[in-house]
């Protein structure tokens, strides 16, 4: 509603200053439109282009339009494009190739027309004569071979005869054009201006229509009866050709002009360019246009028996592969370069060798020889390659002395042409350049007399076929443009891409060889003009077709738009450039996922299908990923019996690349993805997961980690170091050292990297422009003591952008940095903010029911054990039911919208949904009521997946039963159901802290600075709590200013009240409404308040273990932390971690105390560098960069040694110090450590909340740190609405974590206390004051005072709910002797309704 | 649940039938447990015949309305857990003593009162068709009528006959 | 193991500790047996006497209340 | 407007959870939100997760 969603969307810039910010962002287009897209994916399966798809990391391919996934918000449909293709750019006229080949592909010829005929009249022909610069482009070229473009233009046009594609014309206007000249250039401007609803009459000097395609263009090359055909296209616009109709005596411009409103001339180059040799004018000697034209206009020509043919361009070689055909015994081209530079086509050289013509190359023509008038001889000289010249290009020098004479009997020179302007000498103010061409403007074609244009090769001079085509089309353009009196160049400069962005090439992309073209046997040629290139069958086209890169991901061919019937498809969407204007900005880029391919050689990620990433094995079990979460392996889908992780791929590794910090998340993802691996096998998968620590360290993930191992998943502690794939079974060979030095080789079916996190370049890049410090990883560089700050005021930052860490944590940051930049602008809170509306209550009261049951299948959680269609079918007939569906996911956003409408359509007035559970999509479901109009209140779940599928996934049918059962009680239940109305009640924004240690203080600060009157309670006598015994963060910052300086300022506040040596001792109320009684030095104080943050703090556990207590060299670590200095001469310093921790009585890591206890051993070797320091420890946690300093202590010398659960250390007392005995694994024996000191790592524990939680009423976990209301994504709520909590009171963290957790608390607070009012939940209980007797049950049974006597005039005592307080238990209900209450949408009559429901009557 | 439980074995249906465990939102496999524990104990006990109890759980229904037992309900938690208005703490023995004696009367009276719906009965019937003693049958009949709940019709030869007053 | 009689077993679970316990139970995929039918009450005390025997009469084979 | 007036939105870069997580805070506390994501959808990494630990929730 307030968040505005930019999706496609990239920053460009940020400037200005904290509080006002402009940034300028660039928007892409969806290309679809969201207020009409309904998501149906009509569009998406006729989308021709198949893309690997991201989501699915590349193991399932997705089209260019769709969505990221099924779930995606927004819902609605996207189009990936980028620049346009390479083959497009290169093509003169612009054609859309990728989309006709994928049109070809797809096996719809009339669309591949359609879309070349968008700019081309002529599709046969170009499909055999043009000279493709677009496969020269095709960034195939760099895999293997580029994609025969041409080729499957003319099986396009082969397949479907191009005069049946309907053109759509403009009706046609009064003014009319006269073309000169019948070629490509006049043909193409006719079609073009046709379209345009133009009419022209074509001139054309020659006997038979098409220029240069008929008469210079041999008929094996092109067969006349396809330029024909295509030349009928343009005819059948309307547009008249006059053959025999030259410019010149008969018909002058002047006439023309009289006639038609504008002339384009379009005459081409059909003058021969003489060698300018002795001797060229003798009889045998003929120009190769003139000798083409005649055997392309008669069909037959003077041919000698030894010809020998000059110059090397494909009208060269087209001479000698018709003087061939005409009979002629030798035919030898002389060109004067190498085959390199020859312009002719290659595969037009080939086939003339193939053909028997010899090629002479480095050779030039000097003077012919002639005997009586006729020409009998070439005297030739040879050539070399000179030097490059300046413009690169090297140019043939003759070889003194190499004269050499060939025999020939017709001499035809081909080197090059020019235009015969005979017919145009006597036009005043046409201006000619010294090539003979015409000169007109470069974008219009307009040459200087007005109304007459000029194109085609009489512009350029000789050019493509497709050039002369394009610059009909300009032409065109240019002339309508001239009738509207409009300007003729604006607007027209092409566009230039420096720097196309295209869908990468992917490095494993499938090598494909180019289909080969058929083409006529070679002894079937001579004496022939049948055409040689026989083209693709259907099949050869659609294989060459799908070797299309899809370079501009979506290929416009304009698939969807026709399937889309809601009209929501829009190609032409432009970028839009916005400028935002913000106070504060926060940066959640993320990071990128390492790549394993750089270390290829090792992992084999490539070479193996069955050696995946993390994500791509998440994909796998997901259930809406590419096998549907049925465990198979992608190499060939078979079950895997074997399955490795190797851990810390890409983390904790400066070796192979420069990512020397732990990514933090791995060890737990991969367990995670070991034991649901487990679940979804059958039974005896062996899931081993190869590790040098295992880092559990969050809250209760140690509990995780001990429970894996109880279902069976095993841990190696081992880097592998060989990995080898067995070619036969695709299985993979592990190759390892165990702790022992045993080296063991292992096979598995399959291999999982534990991929890391790692900085994304275009993350790095923005923080770059935005001129936000990086550290040495290139996350965003904070303090330790403020924790989501960027180096540049305003502008903040959360999640891993910042640094490896998992889903809670990232989400504390995010609270935290907004709670940061909602401080930077408290002044203007609430300025910009909307309110949303929904639709009004329909009142439904006393109406029959109508009952809507929707049945989700939560992709496979529930479709893949119970029985959908049958439940839903089952619905359909149970009393009050109108209306029955299945969903694959009710929740989705399209399903939303889809149930609104439903609700609308068939007038329900009762919803039941058989999904999930209420608990975690109640909320969800209510909302879409209210969207359609409904009381939210008209809503019951059947929860058929938490507590049904998922708890009985092994008997099928009785699943389908129970559920049936469900769906008949919420029925049941829901046909009674009333429509409640929820009471708002005002907020008081007072907010209590309980708790003064630096999570407390952060938060009370960060209250009273966003100006909420505070009260912090400590309860001892003063602030600063567990922080003051601590020196310096990891990262080197003093804690003790930081804590003083937090200290002072929270003392100085003067909306901040400090209470110390205070307690909590009762609290009553609600979110909005507290009534906290604190108890002030012996006195009690009642402060009312709108929130809690509850910050009671945890503490170093004190030990009996390692002598603690009865030796003064035994110390607990924040004992050594202040007094390190009193022990400098410690020459050996042990260090025995978790002392207290990981154990049966606390199974939690403590989280803090490695990097506490390497953070002292680094303090002690610095001060004295031949002290002997060891740490003894479980597995080393440095997690995220802390790894960095495990790695310095190493380097420094700090010995550490691994010792298990059950084989602790064992210190005992000397006479000069303590010995400590340790099992060394790897020696695999017990060594002795003489000790001057010992340190103990004792566990961090929860400080006593025993009065907070229960005042609060919040639950506890085992080891009684206090429950928050999601692990996952709620890390900051309570249980209870209106508390929050931060600090070590949810877990021991360092002080980082402590700050951006208070800064969260204060985060989440805010939002209750910004609002005027809180609404409340209306299921409360309800009293019938005519049964009341007044009796003071209800009273005395409620726990939160909701319900009290009240006088009542004339009528004593009744009873009154107090309904902000009630939380609906309903124990005043029972315990009422007269049965005068009610529960609120859990009434008596509803229950019992669903009780006798539960049994099925049959 | 203990009043229920209390009359449910009053009537002869094992209290087992009726189980109270608390479970935490933490505590999934705990929870598992305990559907595994219930589901095994009520298989052993075999399916529970509503006919045959028929008479029985009507009685019980009628205790549990009775404005007596509601009160005791209602009072129980009260009871035991606060002090009196002579800030005594009532002995919990007295009350649970308190509350067996209630119930117990409260679901005889229910069973004459559901055997009475359909017509008078002798005490002798009345005996016969709710297996309690006579002795107790005269008891509780006499509770009933001086709560007005009851009260005699008419003689069938020397037998006196009751009616129930109650709805 | 034998075929059981599988009883039906109207269970009442407290909104916010059972009824989530249950949820988790099936988060953690820990199986049990497809007997109980589940009625969500804001509060395991929002269960009346009259809700178990109506239980009884309507056929269940056990109540189970569990908050 | 002038150039020191203080302005009540806040633009969030990056649409996962953590993006995601920023937004609703500030958009409930009273500043309008710029969510700006690079890609079609928010979700970010967290939605290809199939499960999430430690309790193995589904991650949508």
């Amino acid at each position: 509603m307030n968040i505005e969603l930019l999706t496609n969307t990239q920053v460009q810039s940020i400037d200005g200053d904290p509080g006002h910010f402009k940034a300028k962002v660039r928007q892409l287009p969806r290309y679809v439109d969201i207020s009409k897209c309904t998501s149906c994916g009509d569009c998406e399966k006729v989308c021709p282009v198949d893309l690997k798809s991201e989501y699915d990391e590349g193991l399932a391919t997705r089209k260019a339009i769709g969505r990221k996934y099924t779930q995606a918000i927004p819902g609605t449909y996207n189009i990936q494009k980028s620049d346009p293709a390479p083959c497009l750019l290169a093509c003169p006229a612009g054609l859309n190739v990728q989309g006709y080949v994928q049109m070809v592909k797809m096996g719809k010829y009339q669309r591949a027309l359609e879309i070349i005929m968008e700019d081309l009249p002529l599709p046969g022909v170009l499909g055999r004569v043009c000279p493709h610069g677009c496969e020269d482009a095709c960034r195939r070229c760099s895999v293997d071979e580029p994609v025969a473009i041409r080729d499957l233009k003319r099986l396009a046009a082969d397949m479907y005869d191009p005069r049946d594609i309907v053109i759509e014309c403009l009706p046609q206007r009064e003014e009319t054009v006269a073309i000169v000249g019948s070629g490509p250039a006049g043909l193409s401007a006719a079609f073009f201006l046709a379209k345009k609803g133009i009419k022209s009459t074509i001139y054309e000097a020659l006997p038979q229509a098409g220029g240069m395609l008929r008469v210079g263009i041999p008929d094996h090359r092109l067969p006349p009866e396809i330029l024909d055909k295509e030349i009928q296209v343009v005819t059948n616009l309307g547009v008249e050709i006059k053959t025999n109709t030259p410019l010149g005596a008969d018909l002058s411009i002047d006439d023309l002009m009289k006639d038609y409103k504008s002339v384009f001339l379009a005459i081409g180059a059909h003058k021969g360019i003489d060698m300018g040799i002795p001797g060229e004018k003798v009889n045998g000697v003929v120009q190769g246009v003139k000798f083409l034209k005649e055997v392309n206009l008669t069909g037959k020509t003077k041919v000698g028996k030894k010809v020998a043919i000059v110059g090397g361009g494909n009208v060269a070689i087209d001479v000698s592969r018709a003087a061939i055909r005409m009979g002629a015994d030798e035919v030898t081209i002389v060109y004067r370069r190498t085959i390199k530079e020859m312009p002719a086509f290659e595969e037009e050289i080939k086939a003339a060798q193939d053909e028997g013509i010899k090629i002479r190359f480095l050779a030039a023509p000097q003077e012919v020889i002639a005997e009586d008038g006729k020409v009998v001889g070439l005297r030739c000289i040879a050539m070399e390659m000179g030097e490059a010249d300046s413009s690169g290009r090297r140019s043939p020098i003759p070889v003194p002395g190499s004269e050499f004479e060939i025999e020939i009997d017709q001499l035809i020179p081909a080197i090059g042409q020019r235009p015969d302007l005979s017919s145009l000498e006597n036009i005043t103010g046409l201006e000619i350049s010294r090539w003979s061409t015409v000169e007109t403007n470069d974008i219009s074609f307009a040459t200087d007399v007005e109304g007459i244009f000029a194109g085609g090769d009489l512009q350029t001079g000789p050019w493509t076929v497709i050039g002369a085509v394009a610059q009909g089309k300009e032409v065109a353009e240019s002339i309508e443009r001239f009738f509207d009196g409009t300007d003729m160049v604006v607007g027209r400069d092409p566009i230039r891409y420096d720097d196309p962005q295209y869908r990468p090439v992917e490095s494993d992309e499938p090598l494909m060889a180019r289909e080969a073209m058929p083409e006529l046997p070679i002894e079937q040629r001579q004496g022939s003009f049948k055409e040689v290139e026989l083209g693709y069958n259907e099949e050869s086209g659609k294989k060459e077709a799908s070797r299309c890169l899809n370079c501009s991901f979506c290929c416009e061919c304009g698939e969807c738009v026709t399937a889309c019937l809601a009209g929501a498809i829009d190609h032409d969407e432009v970028v839009q450039e916005k400028e935002i204007e913000i106070g504060a900005v926060i940066l959640t880029t993320g990071t990128d996922v390492f790549e394993p391919d750089k270390l290829d050689e090792f992992y084999l990620y490539n070479q193996s299908p069955n050696v995946l990433t993390s994500l791509e094995f998440e994909r796998i079990l997901s259930a809406t990923g590419p096998t549907e979460g049925h465990l198979t392996r992608p190499g060939d889908d078979k079950e895997p019996e074997k399955i490795a992780w190797l851990q810390c791929v890409g983390s904790r590794d400066t070796n192979n690349c420069n990512n020397g910090y732990c990514s933090s998340v791995c060890c737990m993802y991969a367990i995670k993805e070991a034991v649901i691996s487990k679940e979804h096998a059958p039974a005896g998968l062996d899931c081993a997961i190869f590790n040098m620590d295992i880092r559990t360290f969050g809250k209760d993930y140690e509990k995780y980690y001990e429970r894996s191992k109880e279902q069976g998943v095993r841990y190696v502690r081992s880097r592998v170091h060989t990995i080898t794939e067995i070619p036969e079974t695709g299985n993979l060979l592990l190759k390892y050292v165990t702790d022992t030095g045993e080296i063991v080789e292992e096979e598995f079916d399959m291999v999982v990297l534990s991929v890391g996190m790692e900085a994304s370049k275009s993350a790095i890049e923005m923080a770059k422009g935005l001129e936000i410090e990086l550290n040495d990883y290139n996350f965003v560089k904070t303090d330790e003591i403020a924790p989501v700050a960027t180096s540049r005021p305003g502008i903040y930052v959360a999640g891993v952008m910042q640094g490896p860490k998992d889903i809670p944590y990232a989400i504390m940051e995010a609270s935290a940095a907004a709670c940061s930049a909602g401080k930077d602008l408290v002044e203007v809170r609430g300025t910009l903010v909307k309110e949303k509306v929904f639709p009004t209550e329909m009142d439904v009261t006393g109406e029959e029911p109508r009952v809507g049951v929707f049945v989700c299948n939560c992709g496979i959680n529930i479709g893949g054990i119970a029985d959908v269609p049958a439940i839903t079918e089952y619905a359909k007939s149970l009393p009050n039911v109108v209306y029955s569906e299945e969903n694959l996911f009710s929740c989705s956003q399209d399903t939303q919208e889809k149930i609104a409408e439903t609700i609308k359509k068939e007038k329900l007035n009762r919803v039941v949904v058989a999904a999930c559970s209420p608990l975690t999509h109640e909320p969800l479901f209510q909302e879409t009521m209210k969207n359609a109009g409904l009381n939210p209140f008209l809503f019951d779940m059947a929860n058929i997946r938490n507590q049904c599928t998922w708890v009985h996934s092994g008997e099928k049918d009785k699943a389908t039963e129970k559920s049936k059962d469900l769906v008949r009680m919420s029925v049941a239940r829901a046909s009674l159901l009333e429509q409640l109305k929820y009471l708002s009640v005002g907020v008081s924004n007072p907010v209590l802290v309980v708790g003064g240690g630096v999570a407390g203080m952060t938060a009370a600060l960060n209250l009273a600075d966003q100006g909420f009157p505070t009260t912090l309670i400590e309860k001892s006598d003063e602030l600063g709590g567990s922080a003051r015994q601590i020196k310096k963060t990891w990262k080197g910052e003093d804690v003790q200013s930081f804590v003083g300086d937090l200290i002072a300022k929270v003392k100085k506040h003067d909306q901040l009240e400090v209470l110390t040596n205070s307690e909590v001792v009762d609290a009553h109320g609600f979110i909005g409404n507290f009534e906290t009684t604190v108890k002030v030095a012996d006195e009690d104080r009642v402060i009312e308040h709108g929130a809690v943050v509850v910050a009671t703090g945890g503490q170093a556990t004190d030990t009996e273990e390692y002598l603690y207590g009865k030796n003064p060299r035994v110390t607990r670590w924040h004992d050594l932390e202040a007094n390190l200095e009193k022990y400098p001469d410690a020459n050996s310093v042990v260090f025995i971690q978790c002392v207290g921790s990981r154990d049966d009585n606390r199974p939690y890591c403590s989280k803090i105390c490695c990097t506490a206890s390497i953070q002292q051993a680094l303090e002690i070797k610095e001060k004295n560098p031949e002290a002997n320091v060891f740490i003894l420890h479980r597995d080393i946690r440095t997690f995220g960069d802390r790894e960095s300093i495990y790695q310095e202590a190493r380097e420094k010398g700090v010995l550490f040694i691994r010792y298990e659960k059950d084989k602790k250390p064992v210190v005992t007392e000397t006479k000069d110090g303590l010995e400590v005995s340790i099992f060394d694994p790897i020696l695999q024996r017990e060594v002795v450590i003489e000790a001057d000191l010992l340190n103990l790592a004792t566990a961090i524990e929860s400080c006593d909340n025993k009065s907070v939680s229960s005042a609060y009423k919040l639950p506890v976990n085992a080891e009684n740190f206090i429950m928050e209301a999601h692990a996952k994504l709620r890390p900051v709520d309570c249980v209870t609405d209106g508390v929050f909590i931060c600090g070590m009171a949810h877990y021991p963290k360092p002080i980082g974590e402590s700050v951006a957790q208070a800064q969260a608390a204060v985060s989440r607070a805010t939002t209750v206390l910004t609002k005027q009012t809180v609404e409340v939940e209306p299921i409360v209980s309800e009293v019938n004051t005519d049964l009341c007797i007044g009796c003071g049950l209800c009273e005395a049974t409620c726990c939160f005072s909701a319900i009290n006597l009240k006088p009542v005039e004339g009528q004593g005592y009744k009873a009154e709910t107090t309904s902000a307080l009630c939380k609906g238990c309903g124990a005043c209900s029972v315990a009422c002797p007269q049965q005068a209450i009610n529960m609120k949408h859990f009434k008596h009559e509803q229950i019992i309704a669903a009780i006798r429901a539960g049994i099925a009557a049959s | 649940m203990e009043v229920v439980a209390k009359l449910l074995e009053l009537a002869g249906i094992k209290r087992d039938r009726v189980q109270l465990r608390r479970v935490s939102a933490a505590e999934g496999a705990l929870f598992a447990q305990y559907v595994n524990d219930v589901s095994e104990t009520t298989a052993n006990l075999g399916p529970f015949d509503k006919d045959k109890y028929q008479l029985q759980l009507a009685a019980i229904e009628r205790a549990c309305n009775t404005r007596r037992l509601r009160w005791l309900i209602g009072m129980e938690h009260h009871l035991q857990n606060h002090d009196n208005v002579y800030e005594t703490r009532t002995n919990p023995d007295l009350v649970i003593e308190t509350l067996d004696e209630a119930i117990e009367s409260e679901y005889h009276k229910g069973l004459l009162l559901e055997v009475l719906k359909d017509g008078p009965l002798s005490v002798r019937e009345m005996a016969e068709k709710t297996g309690m003693p006579v002795y107790t049958v005269s008891k509780r009949l006499n509770e009933l009528e001086s709560d007005g709940m009851a009260e005699f019709d008419s003689h069938e030869g020397t037998t006196p006959k009751f009616i129930s007053l109650a709805a | 193991m034998t075929e059981k009689y599988e009883p039906k077993i109207l269970a009442f679970l407290c909104n916010w500790c059972a009824y989530a316990g249950a949820d988790l139970a099936g988060v953690s995929r820990f199986q049990y047996p497809p007997t109980l039918r589940v009625i969500r009450t804001m509060c395991s005390g929002r269960v009346d006497p009259l809700y178990v025997i109506e239980g009884f009469k309507s056929g269940y084979d056990a109540v189970f209340v569990s908050g | 407007m002038a150039s020191n007036e203080v302005i009540g939105s806040v633009m969030v870069v990056g649409g996962g959870i953590a993006g995601m997580q920023s937004s609703l805070d500030l958009a409930n506390s009273g500043y309008y939100v710029y969510l700006v994501e690079e890609s079609s959808a928010i979700g970010g990494v967290m939605a290809q997760l199939d499960k999430t630990f430690p309790t193995n929730d589904c991650t949508m």
